[in-house]
């Protein structure tokens, strides 16, 4: 796992660098709370993140990470509290969830790339039906971003011919056709090989580097040192703590934060 | 950077919290189960109204507006409910058929035996399984088949007739000898051909001798019981006996044909293939035909078979096919591995099969036989159509009967034909649910 | 010796003679002892009694058929009923299924329990014992031969059957089916333009309505152009007159016969609830996450399910699909339990005739063997076309 | 031959009707046969074993019968089987007699204000697949201009029901046949059978071709039967008649001459089967007479000394 | 892959107290070839193994090094040349192959237990079915050499609830069991975890000290340098060098040899 610290602390910290480009708030969620059936999962969870933050979200297993940024595009239901996505308030709408899946895109664990299309297709599919562009541009955009993750080639192939790290790199090509205002990514290469990972990683830092708001659930400590802002720290469903990561990894406060991080860090 | 969030540390941790009142209890399951959108109320309340609509008529026709009591039809004629009275006056010749009342003791007993042989056997837990199937198999088969028909067969008079010898302890021992030296030459041609020779395995030729003389005895013994042929069977028993004889004939034979298709042998190959595909290809009704109509052109003058053993044929061939191909799916899913470390044992082929690759793989595939067998469960009412009064077949002339006639009768001997099938195959699809679970957890 | 004896492939090639043999004399004797009852019985080995008369009535007819016409002649209108039959019943059984199977995974628990026990009671009952009660509960709920239900006026339904007007072609009729096929032509057009707009534009026109109104119109437009040739002949309802000649009068309208309708609906039903089991486990093959991607990329429940679960879902639906079709058809059989005049039940009166037990035999055996060989070849093709690429 | 297998096993096997004919071959609850068709194996069953009850019944619908006697399963077929001549030329079997003169008809609902069957033009009518009903059917309408339509069962049991539910106007089968059909219906007073006898439907027992010596036997079994009610001998009064100097009747009991022996019986052979089952008039009068629920009148089947067609060449 | 010559090199090489015990041929391969379909598999390969002798067969990937071995128990037909075990050509005479393979046991990568028997069940089906050996006496036979793999209290428990490193000594084991002349082994610790790679080891290293003859096929270098007698390079379907083990480490001859053992070692 920590193989990649390893090749990401060469570089320089570009935090200070990606200081945060504007004030507007994109994600706001205010006293949430969610329970499965008896299970009390998030607890009173606030979080406020600007346009072009860019925050890492750990803690142990089972703590609730990946329902929170699922509570974010609505994947999950939250039974108290507000969430507001790019100024919408995520409520029982449809329509408004249609609009903030729109802009926020996500990047799975296991990819969930569609097995029975193309790698250019799974990135155009939504584009032109949800966005109704034009094939041609779709594919131009699509390309684009293949581009970007370093697969052009692989364009009309289909998901069961590429490595897992390929996979990955194609699902936030897919993300970033769609053109969204905030990334969600959850435990985006924990599913992967050590040397597939540094491939995903490299993308990821790159699309921090160009100020993507990210949102991102990881355990790769090199990669939040060197890109995000604030480093939340969750348990029991909810935030511990939260910091930049200089201060989040040198000084933790909170005794569960401590125990956590000489776990995994050796 | 308006930052004020930036560093934040809890200081009080937050306890578990109990979900809001509408989200739990039995409020929150119907809100969450019932009505979560405008769509699934409407849905919901469509189908109460549909139940309502559906289930009332039902339970006044079988329950509430039913006749309970009654010696003739007149007890029913006029009524708009089930005729239980009709039914349980039949029951006798819904179970038994035209099987002699006297006798009816001995279908009784065979079916308790069934019972006492099955339970251990359906228990996964119970001990003595190997004696347990060698009752099941080897005793109980013949056992029933003396008792349903009333044994004391001179089969052994097939060889040497009558005129030419009396019967005798003589006869028999001649007859058993040339008997029993048929089955083993074939038996050695078999497993010579097929790579073990059998020079050796003495033990397996002195069972087989044992089986032969044993079966061969008692089929001959008179046991005193009054012959009932089987014209006279139905009903139930038919059911159960088509069912049971097809589902334990087509195993076997099911296992030979897979294990033929999966040969390396061409011609054998190729004519298990055929034998499978034309069978799964064509409806059952149609091979019941073909052994009732067909079956009598197919053999030489003078040589007729019982009509329930024609059907029990069909039957047991047509499911056969079926069978071949969930043990072959068993077959395919053994890692080449195990026939590879059976062989550098130095275990020959039907030592390979028998104890390594088969155990294995009829565990696979128990589900599926027992799918099939719920199928030839079915299957069986089709009997009817080449004239064996099985169960539904009973019910339906019985309702016939002048005695009893009326406008309610059919139905009512439907809804019970119904219930009973219904509870005999549910009954089947829930064990082979639970042995799908046990046998998930043991591979787990 | 000893080598020979213990050598694989000559022990192969010995089973094989063996087993050639042994059939082949099986074979032998079967035709012989066939050939020698046959000659005995006095009956004619061959297909020549096709061409002799018939005699005897079937009760539905899709081509023209009279007591004088063939034994030949009967077969064909028996595999043609056949073929209505499992045709509808597909059809029927493939919609029922579906809704079915989908309703199994509601998230509603009513629908779900009443999908479930749907299945549940349908595939643990015998398929007879269900054509019998639908058979006989459809003629029970219906009425009598000299009363009626009306639907619209159009439709009419007693224990005759169902009649609805028939449509009787005119003289100029060519015109308006010449129109039904360039409105078809048009429309696919249409759809291809459409996609190409779609491609170029990124907007999709309206062209289901579009369509929608070339399949109306184009046809209305010429049926109005030809002098209107097209006229049903409608059901006639005698309500005086002597009691037998009262109800609906032959040779008016087109009548649906209750034997029909009760051995399509009970093979339709009994086969859905082996489809809802298919069409479930595909559905449930497709795995939560790629709803849950489509979902994340805005695509709306309608769209994930046309763009991404179904056709996941198809891949595994098909073959076992295919399979209960094939079912149905060879269940459909079963039809001369309730009077339905399909292939063999019409084949088992010519069979009792005509004493020809092979021939009638071999003739049903050839029609579904031929039916289950050409579906496993389509379905073969089908497969390794459909076959996800993998690395 | 047959006989001597039939010796050698100890009964007859007898094909009956399996669909619960009454009055020709039924069983009761309690799986006893009964019919006409019954007691006539009973009367072989006499003939030989002296003993009416060594018979076993195979129940066989319309379809197996014929293969089921070709094939040897049953040693005679006794299953109101009508006489036609393509069956007795190339089916391999042969008719022994006429047990009963049928003739198909029709049965009707009153209510539906027929009288004759000339009135049935455009009925629908029920019926059983695979029996000569359906070509007499198809041959009466055609020759009478009628239009019809046909509703073809497998089996009598459905026929009924489908009829009952009034899917058809019009249900045929032999008369002998609707009457006892129409036993089973809920109201049979609102039924009734048309007076036009559509063909001829000479019902009798059949045996395998090429044994002449069992068809004789069986021949002469039913001439016995009717010989007898001529005679006047009865189950009751045959054994005052032994004494009876009636050269016939002599004859007949095996006193005078043996007319067993050629074909392979006792001399008392004629004796044993009217001891054991009664003469024609006594069985017909026990299973479908008029006393019965069937109520069927004797008319043709009446000897032809009374006016019938039952008529048997002497034992001479 | 190299966890384990760290571990052996520890104790000094065997080789020389394992001279070979007698000069009898335990298993004589003459100009023998196979093709695969077109695909010429074996090339000429002549080897001669001496009763007691240790073998130990590397090479790169599909260079025919299983196919050899499984040529040895007729696992694989070969097509020209001769094979002779224990004294007995190996040809279509089907009792030849049933005594051949009753003296030679054989290891397999992935153990090939069969699941549906227990331990004991595992080592007593041959020597009963095949030996016809009273179950009692092949039951002590088999308790015997559970012993020496050290799992004696695994008897009755099924192969599903043993570990890699357990399932490959009972697959030993059962071997043992026949009392074979030759045991084969193919890569019987590739599939293993490292910790378990020991346990495996060690049991054949023992094997080895008691004079069994064997032919294995391995990579573990520090097994070959401790126990073999002679360690064979294929490639290409060849036999390329052959040496005893000091030699072949320190002083390869051939070029592919070298580049091999550079890949191998570090
Ligand atoms: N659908 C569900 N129903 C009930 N409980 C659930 C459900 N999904 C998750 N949980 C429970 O909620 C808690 C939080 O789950 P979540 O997946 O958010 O944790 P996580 O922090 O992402 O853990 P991990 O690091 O293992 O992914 C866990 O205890 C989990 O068991
Ligand atoms: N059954 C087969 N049919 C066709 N080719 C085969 C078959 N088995 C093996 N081969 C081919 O034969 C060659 C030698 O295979 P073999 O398994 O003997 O190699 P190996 O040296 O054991 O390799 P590895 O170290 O990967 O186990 C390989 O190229 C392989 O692809
Ligand atoms: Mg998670
Ligand atoms: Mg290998």
């Amino acid at each position: 796992m920590s193989d990649l610290s390893v090749a990401t602390e060469e570089l320089p910290p570009v935090a200070p660098a990606l200081k945060v480009s504007s004030t507007d708030v994109a994600v706001e969620m205010v006293d949430v709370n969610k329970w499965y059936g008896e299970f009390h999962v998030l607890r009173d969870i606030n979080l406020k993140v600007m346009r072009g933050e860019r925050i890492v979200i750990c803690g142990p297993s089972g703590s609730g990470k990946s329902t929170l940024i699922r509570c974010i595009n609505r994947l999950e239901e939250h039974q108290k509290g507000k969430i507001v996505v790019d100024g919408k308030e995520l409520t029982n709408d449809l329509r408004k969830i249609d609009e903030v899946r729109r802009e926020v895109g996500m990047v799975f664990q296991h990819f969930n790339l569609f097995p029975h299309l193309t790698i250019l297709e799974n990135c155009t599919l939504a584009p032109i039906n949800v966005r109704k562009m034009p094939k041609r541009e779709a594919e131009d955009i699509a390309m684009h971003y293949l581009n970007r993750v370093k697969i052009p080639e692989q364009a009309n192939k289909y998901p069961g011919q590429l490595s897992g790290g390929q996979q990955q790199r194609v699902a936030i090509a897919r993300s970033l056709c769609m053109n969204p205002r905030v990334m969600l990514f959850d435990e985006p290469t924990s599913a992967l090989d050590p040397e597939m990972i540094k491939e995903v990683l490299d993308v990821m830092v790159g699309l921090a580097l160009e100020g993507m708001t990210m949102i991102c659930v990881t355990h790769e400590m090199g990669f939040a040192r060197q890109v995000a802002n604030r480093v939340i720290f969750m348990d029991g469903g909810q935030i511990i703590e939260q910091n930049d990561p200089v201060s989040f990894f040198t000084n933790p406060q909170h005794e569960r934060t401590k125990l956590f991080l000489s776990q995994i860090l050796h | 950077m308006n930052a004020p969030s930036q560093t934040f540390v809890s200081n009080a941790l937050i306890p578990a919290q109990a979900p809001p009142a509408n989200s739990v209890g039995i409020n929150g399951w119907m809100r969450k189960n019932l009505f979560s959108t405008p769509l699934n109320s409407v849905m919901t309340v469509v189908l109460l109204v549909f139940i309502v609509w559906a289930v009332t008529p039902f339970i006044r026709f079988t329950l509430i507006d039913a006749t309970w009591t009654g010696t003739d039809r007149q007890a029913c004629l006029r009524s708009t409910g089930a005729c239980w009275a009709y039914v349980k006056a039949y029951l006798p010749q819904f179970i038994y058929g035209r099987y002699p009342i006297g006798e009816r003791w001995r279908v009784d007993l065979v079916f308790w035996m069934l019972v006492i042989g099955m339970i251990p056997m359906l228990i996964p837990r119970a001990p003595f399984k190997r004696l347990n199937a060698i009752f099941l198999l080897g005793i109980f088969p013949v056992a029933a088949f003396i008792l349903l028909t009333g044994g004391h067969y001179q089969f052994a008079g097939r060889l040497i007739p009558n005129s030419v010898m009396p019967p005798s302890p003589l006869r028999f021992a001649i007859e058993f000898g040339i008997l029993s030296a048929v089955i083993l030459f074939f038996v050695g041609l078999f497993a010579w051909l097929s790579g073990k020779p059998v020079a050796g395995s003495g033990n397996v030729v002195g069972i087989i001798l044992g089986c032969v003389a044993a079966v061969l005895a008692l089929c001959g013994i008179d046991f005193g019981l009054v012959p009932v042929e089987t014209a006279n069977w139905g009903g139930l028993l038919v059911t159960l006996v088509v069912a049971i004889t097809g589902m334990i004939a087509s195993l076997p034979l099911g296992i030979l044909l897979a294990l033929g298709r999966r040969s390396e042998m061409p011609v054998v190959k190729l004519a298990s293939t055929i034998f499978i595909e034309v069978w799964r290809g064509v409806p059952l009704i149609t091979v019941l035909f073909m052994a009732s109509v067909m079956l009598p052109l197919f053999l030489p003058d003078g040589v007729t078979f019982d009509k329930l053993l024609r059907a029990l044929i069909g039957v047991a061939l047509f499911n056969a096919a079926y069978m071949a191909e969930t043990i072959r799916g068993g077959l395919q899913a053994i890692p080449r591995g195990q026939y590879e470390g059976a062989k550098a044992l130095g275990l020959g082929y039907w030592q390979m099969m028998r104890m390594i690759i088969l155990p294995q793989s009829l565990k696979i595939v128990i589900p599926g036989i027992v799918g099939s067998f719920i199928s030839l469960f079915k299957d069986t009412t089709l009997v009817i159509i080449i004239g064996l009064y099985d169960f539904l077949g009973q019910i339906q002339a019985s309702a016939n009967d002048a005695k009893w006639a009326s406008p309610v009768t059919g139905l009512t001997g439907y809804i019970f034909a119904a219930m009973v099938f219904w509870a005999f195959c549910f009954s089947m699809s829930r064990y082979a649910a639970f042995t799908e679970r046990r046998l998930d957890r043991g591979r787990r | 010796m000893a080598t020979l004896l213990n050598n694989p492939t000559i022990r192969g090639y010995a089973f094989q003679i063996v087993f050639v043999l042994v059939l082949g004399w099986l074979v032998w004797d079967i035709i012989d002892n066939t050939a020698r009852n046959l000659q005995k019985a006095n009956i004619a080995a061959g297909y020549g009694f096709l061409d002799r008369t018939a005699g005897f009535g079937i009760v539905q007819k899709l081509i023209a058929y009279a007591e004088s016409s063939s034994y030949g002649r009967a077969l064909l209108i028996g595999l043609l009923n056949t073929l209505l039959v499992s045709g509808l019943g597909i059809i029927l059984a493939t919609v029922i299924g579906f809704i079915v199977g989908v309703a199994r995974l509601s998230s509603n628990w009513l629908v779900s329990r009443v999908a479930t026990a749907y299945v549940e009671i349908l595939r643990n009952i015998p398929l007879l014992l269900q054509l019998f009660f639908w058979y006989f509960m459809v003629l029970r709920a219906v009425p009598g031969m000299r009363e009626k239900w009306s639907l619209f006026g159009v439709f009419h339904i007693n224990i005759g059957g169902l009649h609805v007007p028939k449509l009787v072609l005119g003289d100029t009729a060519w015109m308006v089916g010449a129109a039904i096929l360039i409105a078809i032509a048009l429309m696919i057009f249409v759809a291809k333009w459409g996609a190409a707009r779609q491609s170029a534009t990124g907007y999709r026109p309206p062209v289901g309505w579009i369509n929608l109104a070339i399949l109306i119109g184009l046809p209305v437009a010429a049926f109005f152009f030809a002098g209107q040739p097209l006229h049903f002949n409608v059901p006639v309802f005698n309500e005086t007159g002597p009691l037998l000649r009262r109800g609906f009068q032959p040779d008016s309208g087109m009548t649906i016969i209750p034997e029909f309708v009760g051995l399509l609906l009970s093979l339709s039903l009994y086969t859905a609830a082996y489809i809802a089991e298919v069409v479930r486990s595909g559905i449930q093959a497709v795995s939560r996450g790629q709803t849950e991607a489509a979902a994340s990329l805005g695509l709306r429940s309608g769209q994930t399910l046309r763009l991404v679960v179904v056709p996941q879902a198809m891949r595994v639906i098909i073959p076992p699909l295919t399979n209960q079709y094939l079912n149905l058809t060879k269940n459909s059989s079963l039809a001369v339990a309730v009077a339905y005049p399909d292939l063999v039940a019409v084949g088992g009166t010519v069979l009792n005739q005509t004493g020809q037990a092979v021939e009638v035999v071999s003739i049903w055996m050839l029609f579904y063997l031929g039916l289950s060989f050409l579906t496993s070849a389509v379905m073969g093709y089908f497969n390794k076309r459909a076959a996800l690429v993998e690395r | 031959g047959t006989l001597e297998d039939v010796k050698a096993k100890g009964f007859l096997q007898c094909g009956a009707n399996g669909g619960n004919l009454i009055g020709f071959g039924a069983t009761d609850e309690k799986g006893e046969w009964s019919g006409i068709d019954v007691d006539f194996c009973r009367a072989m069953a006499a003939a030989i074993f002296n003993d009416p009850t060594k018979v076993k019944f195979t129940p066989l619908n319309a379809k197996e019968r014929f293969t089921a006697l070709q094939s040897g399963e049953v040693d005679v077929l006794s299953r109101n089987t009508t006489w036609t001549m393509s069956r007795d030329s190339s089916l391999g079997l042969q008719f022994v007699g006429v047990t009963y003169y049928d003739g198909q008809g029709f049965m009707v609902r009153k209510a539906l204000g027929v009288s004759s069957a000339l009135e049935l033009s455009g009925a629908k009518v029920c019926t059983q697949t695979g029996t000569t009903t359906e070509l007499n059917l198809a041959d009466y309408f055609r020759s009478h201009n009628m239009p019809y339509e046909v509703v073809a069962f497998e089996k009598n049991e459905e026929v009924l029901q489908a009829y009952e539910a009034g899917r058809c106007d019009a249900y045929t089968t032999d008369a002998s046949g609707l009457y006892a059909e129409r036993l089973k219906l809920t109201n049979p007073d609102e039924h009734m059978i048309l007076p036009e006898i559509i063909s001829k439907e000479p019902l009798g027992p059949a045996v395998r071709q090429g044994d002449d010596k069992w068809f004789t036997l069986a021949k002469w079994t039913l001439f016995a039967l009717l010989n007898a009610e001529e005679l006047g001998l009865t189950k009751a009064n045959i054994d005052e008649k032994k004494t009876s100097d009636n050269p016939e009747i002599k004859r007949f009991l095996g006193i005078e001459g043996n007319f067993g022996e050629p074909i392979g019986l006792p001399a008392d052979w004629a004796y044993n089967v009217i001891k054991g089952v009664g003469n024609y008039g006594e069985i017909f009068d026990a299973n479908i007479g008029p006393s019965t629920p069937l109520g069927i009148a004797r008319g043709l089947n009446n000897l032809w000394s009374k006016g019938g067609i039952q008529y048997a060449p002497p034992i001479r």
